[in-house]
C-alpha cells in the first residue's frame, strides 16, 4: 500500500497528544465541563452513537455533496474563464478579491433563498466557500504552463481542445489537489456552520451548539470529534486520490 | 501585413519543390507591431536550405535564432515575406507535420511514462497501438533507453530526459528535425556524447536538421554550414560552410576543426561590436 | 527610448543586457498601470453586471409570479425572487443613506464604526495567530521529525468546527485568563477564535517558506560561519515572506470570519457580527439591512485583502510574488 | 414622541415612595461610599425582557444598596449557568430547565429569584393551516430554536400522544418569522414578547398591511399545560452556603432587581426608555414597547409575592422535563431557595411597594411597521 | 571515523604554514554509511595548493567535485583523513572565515540589494558601516557594476548577478576562493567574458582560486593546474599543468591552447572508459 505510507509518524504523536490531554486532565483537574477528556468524549460517543451517526450522515451528506457541486462549477469556471485569455487576467484577481468576503455571512441569507428546510441552503454556503479555492488554483494550473509544451503540441498541429486535454489538464493537476486539500476541509466547517443558521435539527451543527448549550460538552465534543472525522475522512482521501490520480508526481516530491 | 504569396508561391514550388526543404524569402518578425514595446527580432531574412543538409544557427542572445526556428515551424507567422517548407507553406507544413521540434529544455510531459511522451505525436496522428508500440521500441533503442521504457521524467537524468525529447521529435520520421539548444543543459562530456548520438541518427535517417546553439565547437563540430546571426534586428552574419567529413572522436582534435573554431569565433566577434 | 544607448561601457554586452531588461521592466511596469485601470474597471463592470443580474432574475422571477417552490427540481436550486428574499438593489444601497429609529447616524457610520471594531478584533487576533503560526513554522523547520508527526494535526485542528469552541473559549477567558495584568475582555475571546483561523495558514505556508532556500544558500551562509539567528534573520525569514504573504492574505480574512462568528457567538457588543446577528432577527421586517450589513461584511473583507497586498508590494515588491498553492 | 407626556406623568409617583423606600432598609448599610462590585449575566442581549434589571442600575437602585451592577449581554453560545458556575459572574437571568440541566451536569447553581411566573412561548401558524392545538402538527413542519427553548414543545407533543422523532419534523428556525412567512415551516417558535410581535410588525405581502393577528392561531404552552418556569435569577449555590457576605449580596441584589421590576409595571414609558438607551437594542422602540408590556404581563400579577417560586408551576416544570428525558431525575432540594428572595420581598413590602400586582391589567401597545 | 589529528597538524603546521594553502591528506567520503544507500564519494584524496595558484577541477558527473570542494570549505566533515586550510584544521579556516566560496547558481538574495548581497559577509564579520560601504564601492568598481548598487538582483542579467556574487566572495579579501561552477548557466560568449574578468581579478588580488569546471577549454584558459578527477569512488586521476602566461584574446587562438585542451580531454576520455 503505497499510498498509505508514512502514516505512522502522526499516529504515533496522534497517540503521545491524546495521551497527554487525558494526562494533563487527570492532574490537573479543572471542572472537567468544559473540556472533558478524551475517555469522556468516547464514552459520549458511544452512549450516543445513534444520534451522532445519523448527524455525521446529515452533515457528511452536506458536506460532501456541496464539496462536490463546488469543485464541479470551478473546474468548469476555471475551464471557461482559461478559454478566453482577457477574462482570465481579470476575472482571476476578481475571483481573489471575492474570496476575501466572510461568505458565512451570507448563511441567512441562504437560509431564505432556498428554503430553511431544505438541504440547498447548506449546500449553497458549502459550495460557495469551496468554489473559489478551486476555482483561483485551478485557473491557476490550467494557465501557468510550460509556453514551450503548448508550442510542442502547436507543432503537431494538435487540436485546442487536445492541448487543453494532454497539457493544460495535466499541468493543472497538482494545483487543482492543493486546493482540494483546503476545500475538503473547508466543507465540513462551512456546512456545520451553516447547519447553525438553519436547517435539520439532527444534524451535527445542532448537536454541537445545543448540546453546549445546555452544558452537556462531553456530548458537545462527542459531534465535535464525528465533524473531525468526516473532515479527517475527506482530507485522507484527497490524498489517497493525488497519489492515485499523479502518480508521477510523487515521484517529483520523493526524489530518489 | 502578409500579402498573400500566391504568384511566389507557385514559382518557388515549380522551382524548388523536389531541391530544398526550407526556402525563406524576405521574411521579417515585427513583435508588438505600433505599440511602445515594439521588437524587429528579425530583419530581412532569405535563407535556402536542402536536403541532408545539417544547419546549425549560432549569435548573440536575442539575434532573433529562436524566432527564426518557429517561423520554420509556423508557431508565428513572419510579418512579411514568405516561408516555404518542403515546397509548400510553413503552415501547411505544419499540419501535414512535416517536421519534428525539439527544445532547449527537454518539455517532457511529467505525467507522461518515457514511452508515452515519445508516443505522443504519434497518438496525434491516429497511428495504431500497435505501430506505436514497435516505433517506441526502435527510438528507444536507438537512444539507449529500452530498460527505462515505463518510468516517468522525473526518474531520468536531465541527459537522459534529453535523448528522450529527441526520440519523441524523431519519432515520426520527420523529413526535417528543428532544434533549439537541445543540449543546452547538459554538462561538456554528455553533451559531446550526444552529439555523436545525433550525428549518427542524422547519418542513418538523412533528415534534415536545423539546429541553434551557443557553443562554437559545438556548431562546427555538428553541421554543414554554420550560420552565423547578428542582432537588432536579428539578421544573417555570414555563413560558413564546414565540412570535416566523417566526425568522430579525433576530429575535435583536429588542427582543421580548431581552424573552423577560430573562423566562426572571429566572425561571431564582429557580430558582437 | 534611445536616451541611454549614448552612454560609455556600451561595449560591455552585459551593460547592453541590462538595459535592454530594464526597458522591459519599464514596459511592464507601464502594462502593470494599464493591468490595474482595467481590472478596476471590470470590477465595477463586474458589480454593476452582477446587479443588474439579481435584479433581472428577481423581475423574471415575479413575472412568473414566484413560483419557484413549485418547479420540481429547480425550485429547490434557485433563489426565491419575492421582495422579502430578495429586496430591490436600491432598496439595499438605500439602507445606507438612511438613519435607523433611534440612532443619529446614518446606516453606512454605523456600519462603519462596526467594521472598525471588528477589525480590531481581527487584527488582534491575526497578530497574535501570526506570531504562532510562524513560531509552529519555525519548530517544524527545525525538527523533521516534529514535522512529519505534528503537521496533520495542524491541518486537522482546521478541521475541528471553532463554532463549537466559540463558547468555551469565551468562558475560558473570563475564568482563566485573569492572570493577565489587565482585564480579560470579552473581544479579546473573539481574537482568540481570529487566531485559531490565523494561525493555520501561517503555519503552513510558513514552514515551506523558510524551507524554501535553495541548498547553496544555506550553505552560504555556513561557508560564513554565520550562526542560527544569523541564518533565519537574513536568510530564511526573508526568503520565506513571499509564501507568508500569500498565506496572510488568506489569513486577513479568516481572521475577518473569525471576528464575526466570534462575536455571533460570545454575544460581544459593537462589531459587525452582532449587527449581522441583529438584522437576521430583524429579517421578517427588514430583510434589506441584512443585505447591506453582508455587504458590509464583504467590503471589510476584501479591504483586509487589499490591506494585505498593498503591505505586500512594499516589502517585497521587487521580489517574485509566489503564488498561493 | 406622544408618549413623553405620559411617561413623566408617573415620574413624580415613584417619588411618593422613594423616600419611605430605600431609608428604612438601607439604614443598617455600614458603607455608604465603597460600592461593592456585581455582575450579571443576561441570557441575550438588551431588550425589555431585561428592563427590571436596567431600571434597577439605571435609576440607582442597585447603588441604594450598596451595590455597583454590571451586566453583561448574552450571546447565541452564551450559557448563562456556565458562565456562573466559571465565575465569569456572580449572578445569572435563565430559564428554569436551563439551569437545571447544567445543574444535573454537575454545575453547582441555584434559583434565588423566580421572576417570571408563566412562559412567554408560542407555537404560531397561519389560520389557513389549522394548527389550533398541539395534535394539529402531526406530520408538519414545525421550527424551534433548540438550546432548551424547544423543551415546552416536545412536552406539548408528547402529551397529546406525539413522538417528537417521527411524528413532526422539527426544523432548526432562525431567530426569526421569515421561515413561516416563507411558508418553509407550517408553525414558528415565537416568544410572545418577541418574535410573535415581529411577524405582526411585517406587511403581508398579499394585502400591503401589515399582519394582523386574526391572521395566526397560536399554541400558548401555559394553556396546554406544558408550560415551563422561564426567567430566573441563579446564584452559585455553594458560596451562598460558605461565604456570608455573598448571600448578603445576593438579598440585596435580588431586592433592588424586583424594585426595578415593580418600577417597570408603574412606570412603563420610562422603563422602554431605558431598555432603548441601554444599548441599541434588536427591536426598535415600538418593539420594546411590546415587549415591556408582554413581559410585565409574564410577571404580574405575583400572587406569592414577585420572586417567589410557585411550587405547582416549578413542579410542572419538573413534571415535563423529567418525562421528556430533559432531566433524567428530579432535581434535589437544593435547585431552588427562596429565603433569599422572602427577605428581599419583606423588605420591599416593608419600603411600602406592592410586590403583588394584584391589579395589573395589560395596555394596548400601537404596532408600528418594523417595531420603529 | 575521524581521528583527532593533534601531532600531524602540528608537523604540518610547521611544515606549510605559510607554504601550503590547502593540504588535503588521505581524505575520504562516505555519504550514509552503512545505511543501504551508502555513497562512497571520494576515495583517499592527497592534495596540495600553493598560494596564488589556480587550480581547476574537471570530470565527470558524479565524481566527486562538489564534495571535495565542500570538505576543502569544511561543509561537510571527512570520513577520514585530515583537510587543512591555511594550516589549520578545515573547520578553523572557516570558522576564521579564511575563504570566499561562489556557487553554480550566483544565490544571491532577491531582497536584498547588489549593494547589501555583497555587504552580507561583512556584515556578518560585524564590520563597521563605513567600512562595508567603503569595501563595497570598491567591489563594485571591481566588477565594473558601479552603476547598480541600488538595483536587486531579479532587475540584473545572468552574468551581472554572476559578477555579484563573485564581488560577494571576495569581498572580505578571502586568501582563498573556491568556486563550484559559477559559469555553468551563462551562454558561451558571457562566459567567455566572464572568465577574463575572473582572471583580471585573480592576478590583482592574488588569491588562490579552486574552481569546479565542465568545460575543457574553461578548464585550460583558466587553470595553472587541471586536476582530472575520475568516479565511483572520485579520486584524482591526473593533474595536468598548465602555463599558458598572460591570457588574452588570441590565447584561445593560440595551438599552445589547442595543445592542452587536447591533453585534457585525452585524460578525460580515459577516465570515462
Ligand atoms: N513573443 C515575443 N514577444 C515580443 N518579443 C519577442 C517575443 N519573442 C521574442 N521576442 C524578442 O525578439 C528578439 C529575438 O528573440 P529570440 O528568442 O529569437 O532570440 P534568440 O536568438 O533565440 O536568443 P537566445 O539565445 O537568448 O535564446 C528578442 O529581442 C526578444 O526579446
Ligand atoms: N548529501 C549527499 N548524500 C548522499 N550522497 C551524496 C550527497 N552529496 C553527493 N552525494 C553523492 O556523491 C557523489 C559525488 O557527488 P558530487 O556532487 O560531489 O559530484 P560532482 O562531481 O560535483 O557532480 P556534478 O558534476 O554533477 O556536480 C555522487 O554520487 C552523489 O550522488
Ligand atoms: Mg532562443
Ligand atoms: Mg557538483
Amino acid at each position: 500500500m503505497n499510498a498509505l505510507k508514512g502514516f505512522s509518524a502522526p499516529i504515533v504523536t496522534g497517540v503521545v497528544l491524546l495521551g497527554l490531554w487525558e494526562g494533563v486532565l487527570a492532574l490537573l483537574d479543572p471542572k472537567g465541563f468544559v473540556l472533558p477528556a478524551p475517555s469522556e468524549i468516547v464514552g459520549a460517543l458511544i452512549d450516543n452513537w445513534d444520534a451522532v451517526f445519523q448527524g455525521a450522515r446529515i452533515t457528511g451528506f452536506v458536506a460532501v455533496s456541496g464539496l462536490i457541486a463546488g469543485i464541479i462549477l470551478g473546474i468548469l469556471a476555471a475551464l471557461l474563464v482559461t478559454r478566453f485569455r482577457t477574462a482570465n487576467e481579470t476575472i482571476t484577481p476578481l475571483a481573489v478579491a471575492v474570496n476575501a468576503i466572510p461568505i458565512i455571512a451570507l448563511a441567512p441569507i441562504f437560509n431564505n433563498w432556498f428554503g430553511l428546510t431544505s438541504p440547498r441552503s447548506n449546500q449553497a454556503i458549502v459550495v460557495a466557500l469551496v468554489f473559489f479555492p478551486i476555482f483561483i488554483n485551478t485557473t491557476r494550473g490550467l494557465s501557468q504552463v510550460d509556453r514551450s509544451q503548448i508550442e510542442l503540441m502547436e507543432s503537431y498541429a494538435a487540436s485546442r481542445s487536445r492541448i487543453t486535454r494532454e497539457v493544460r489538464i495535466p499541468n493543472a493537476m497538482p494545483f487543482f489537489f492543493t486546493a482540494l486539500k483546503l476545500a475538503a476541509s473547508l466543507a465540513v466547517i462551512a456546512a456545520i456552520v451553516a447547519e447553525y443558521f438553519g436547517g435539520r435539527q439532527d444534524a451535527l451543527g445542532p448537536m454541537i451548539t445545543q448540546s453546549a448549550g445546555l452544558t452537556r460538552y462531553d456530548d458537545a465534543w462527542a459531534a465535535v470529534l464525528a465533524g473531525t472525522a468526516i473532515g479527517a475522512v475527506l482530507y485522507f482521501a484527497v490524498i489517497v486520490l493525488e497519489r492515485v490520480a499523479m502518480p508521477w508526481n510523487s515521484l517529483v516530491r520523493n526524489p530518489k | 501585413m502578409s500579402e498573400v504569396p500566391s504568384m511566389d508561391e507557385a514559382t518557388s514550388a515549380a522551382q524548388g519543390a523536389s531541391s530544398l526543404v526550407i526556402d525563406i524569402r524576405g521574411a521579417t518578425k515585427v513583435f508588438n507591431p505600433g505599440k511602445s514595446n515594439q521588437v524587429e527580432a528579425l530583419g530581412e531574412i532569405d535563407l535556402s536550405v536542402g536536403p541532408g543538409e545539417f544547419i546549425t544557427l549560432i549569435g548573440p542572445s536575442g539575434c532573433g535564432k529562436s524566432t527564426l526556428l518557429r517561423l520554420v515551424a509556423s508557431l508565428i507567422p513572419p510579418s512579411a515575406g514568405t516561408v516555404q517548407v518542403n515546397g509548400k507553406p510553413a503552415e501547411q507544413a505544419r499540419l501535414d507535420r512535416d517536421y519534428g521540434m525539439a527544445f532547449q529544455t527537454a518539455g517532457l510531459f511529467d505525467w507522461r511514462s518515457v514511452t508515452k511522451n515519445i508516443e505522443l505525436p504519434l497518438e496525434l496522428m491516429g497511428w495504431s497501438r500497435g505501430a506505436r508500440r514497435r516505433r517506441v521500441a526502435e527510438m528507444l533503442e536507438m537512444v539507449k533507453l529500452s530498460e527505462f521504457a515505463n518510468h516517468h521524467p522525473s526518474e531520468l537524468s536531465g541527459g537522459m530526459q534529453q535523448r528522450v525529447a529527441i526520440a519523441r521529435a524523431l519519432s515520426f520520421s520527420p523529413s526535417l528535425l528543428l532544434m533549439d539548444e537541445p543540449f543546452g543543459a547538459l554538462d561538456e562530456m554528455t553533451r559531446e556524447h550526444m552529439q555523436d548520438e545525433l550525428l549518427r541518427i542524422w547519418e542513418e535517417t538523412e533528415t534534415t536538421v536545423v539546429f541553434v546553439t551557443h557553443s562554437i565547437p559545438e556548431a562546427v563540430y555538428l553541421s554543414t554550414r554554420a550560420i552565423v546571426m547578428s542582432p537588432r534586428p536579428g539578421g544573417i552574419a555570414s555563413i560558413i560552410d564546414v565540412d570535416l567529413g566523417d566526425r568522430n572522436a579525433s576530429t575535435r582534435d583536429d588542427p582543421a576543426f580548431f581552424t573552423k573554431v577560430t573562423e566562426v569565433r572571429t566572425a561571431l566577434r564582429k557580430v558582437e561590436e | 527610448m534611445p536616451n541611454t544607448d549614448t552612454m560609455a561601457a556600451a561595449d560591455d554586452p552585459l551593460v547592453r543586457e541590462h538595459r535592454i531588461k530594464q526597458q522591459a521592466a519599464q514596459e511592464q511596469r507601464r502594462d502593470t498601470v494599464v493591468r490595474v485601470v482595467r481590472q478596476t474597471v471590470t470590477f465595477v463592470v463586474f458589480l454593476g453586471l452582477l446587479a443588474g443580474l439579481y435584479t433581472g432574475y428577481k423581475a423574471f422571477g415575479q413575472s412568473i409570479g414566484d413560483a419557484q417552490h413549485d418547479w420540481a427540481v429547480v425550485g429547490s436550486v434557485l433563489p426565491r425572487t419575492d421582495d422579502l428574499n430578495m429586496p430591490p438593489v436600491g432598496e439595499i444601497f438605500g439602507q445606507f443613506g438612511e438613519t435607523p429609529g433611534g440612532q443619529d447616524r446614518i446606516y453606512a457610520h454605523i456600519l462603519f464604526d462596526e467594521a472598525v471594531f471588528t477589525l480590531r478584533e481581527a487584527f488582534a487576533g491575526f497578530l497574535v495567530g501570526l506570531v504562532i503560526g510562524m513560531a509552529i513554522a519555525l519548530a517544524l523547520a527545525q525538527w523533521r521529525r516534529l514535522e512529519q508527526g505534528l503537521l496533520p494535526y495542524v491541518i486537522a485542528s482546521q478541521t475541528i468546527p471553532l463554532i463549537a469552541i466559540a463558547p468555551i473559549i469565551v468562558i475560558w477567558g473570563r475564568k482563566n485568563f485573569d492572570v493577565f495584568p489587565w482585564e480579560w475582555q470579552d473581544w479579546m475571546s473573539v481574537s482568540v477564535i481570529a487566531t485559531y483561523l490565523t494561525f493555520f495558514p501561517v503555519a503552513v505556508n510558513g514552514l515551506r517558506g523558510l524551507q524554501s532556500p535553495r541548498p547553496e544558500n544555506q550553505e552560504l551562509m555556513e561557508s560564513y560561519a554565520a550562526n542560527w539567528f544569523q541564518t533565519l534573520w537574513r536568510l530564511r525569514l526573508p526568503a520565506s515572506l513571499p509564501y507568508l504573504f500569500a498565506a496572510l492574505k488568506i489569513a486577513a480574512t479568516a481572521s475577518i470570519v473569525g471576528a464575526i462568528v466570534g462575536e455571533i457567538s460570545a454575544g460581544v457588543e459593537g462589531g459587525l457580527g452582532r449587527r449581522i446577528l441583529r438584522e437576521a432577527f430583524n429579517y421578517t421586517t427588514g430583510p434589506d439591512r441584512l443585505f447591506a450589513s453582508v455587504l458590509g461584511a464583504a467590503v471589510l473583507g476584501i479591504f483586509v485583502f487589499l490591506v494585505v497586498t498593498a503591505v505586500e508590494r512594499l516589502v517585497v515588491g521587487h521580489q517574485t510574488q509566489e503564488s498561493t498553492t | 414622541g406622544n408618549d413623553d407626556d405620559e411617561a413623566s406623568e408617573p415620574a413624580p409617583s415613584p417619588a411618593t415612595e422613594a423616600p419611605a423606600a430605600p431609608e428604612p432598609t438601607e439604614a443598617p448599610a455600614p458603607e455608604p461610599v465603597e460600592l461593592q462590585e456585581v455582575s450579571l449575566q443576561l441570557q441575550w442581549v438588551p431588550q425589555s425582557q431585561f428592563a427590571g434589571f436596567f431600571a434597577a442600575r439605571d435609576l440607582g437602585f442597585y447603588e441604594d444598596v450598596g451595590l455597583d451592577v454590571t451586566i453583561i449581554d448574552g450571546g447565541l453560545d452564551i450559557v448563562p449557568a456556565t458562565v456562573l458556575d466559571s465565575g465569569g459572574a456572580d449572578f445569572a437571568v435563565s430559564w428554569v430547565p436551563r439551569g437545571l440541566v447544567p445543574r444535573e451536569e454537575g454545575l453547582n447553581i441555584t434559583n434565588i429569584a423566580q421572576v417570571f411566573q408563566r412562559s412567554g412561548t408560542l407555537q404560531v401558524s397561519f389560520v389557513d393551516a389549522g394548527i389550533t392545538g398541539p395534535s394539529d402538527l402531526e406530520g408538519k413542519l414545525v421550527g424551534n430554536w433548540g438550546f432548551g427553548n424547544e423543551f415546552e414543545l416536545l412536552a406539548g407533543l408528547v402529551s397529546v400522544g406525539l413522538d417528537p422523532q417521527s411524528d413532526v419534523t422539527l426544523v432548526q428556525q432562525d431567530f426569526n418569522m421569515t421561515a413561516l412567512v416563507n411558508g418553509d415551516i407550517d408553525a414558528a417558535q415565537a416568544m410572545i414578547y418577541n418574535e410573535y410581535a415581529q411577524v405582526l410588525e411585517t406587511i403581508d405581502p398579499d394585502t400591503g398591511e401589515l399582519f394582523q393577528p386574526e391572521d395566526f392561531s397560536v399554541i400558548d404552552w401555559n394553556d396546554v399545560g406544558t408550560a415551563m418556569l422561564q426567567d430566573a435569577i441563579w446564584a452559585d449555590a455553594d458560596k451562598l452556603e460558605t461565604d456570608a457576605e455573598y448571600r448578603d449580596i445576593a438579598v440585596r441584589f435580588v431586592e433592588a432587581s424586583l424594585r426595578g421590576w415593580i418600577h417597570c409595571r408603574d412606570n412603563f414609558n420610562e422603563c422602554v426608555d431605558i431598555v432603548v438607551g441601554a444599548s441599541p437594542p434588536f427591536g426598535g422602540p415600538a418593539h420594546q414597547a411590546w415587549m415591556m408590556n408582554e413581559i410585565n404581563a409574564l410577571i404580574w400579577p405575583s400572587p406569592g409575592g414577585v420572586g417567589i417560586m410557585d411550587q405547582a408551576l416549578y413542579d410542572q416544570t419538573i413534571d415535563v422535563a423529567t418525562s421528556q428525558g430533559i432531566l433524567q431525575a428530579a432535581p434535589d432540594a437544593g435547585a431552588f431557595r427562596t429565603d433569599i428572595a422572602e427577605e428581599a420581598v419583606a423588605n420591599l413590602e416593608a419600603a411600602g411597594h406592592d410586590v403583588y400586582g394584584n391589579d395589573f391589567a395589560r395596555r394596548t401597545v400601537e404596532v408600528k411597521e418594523g417595531g420603529n
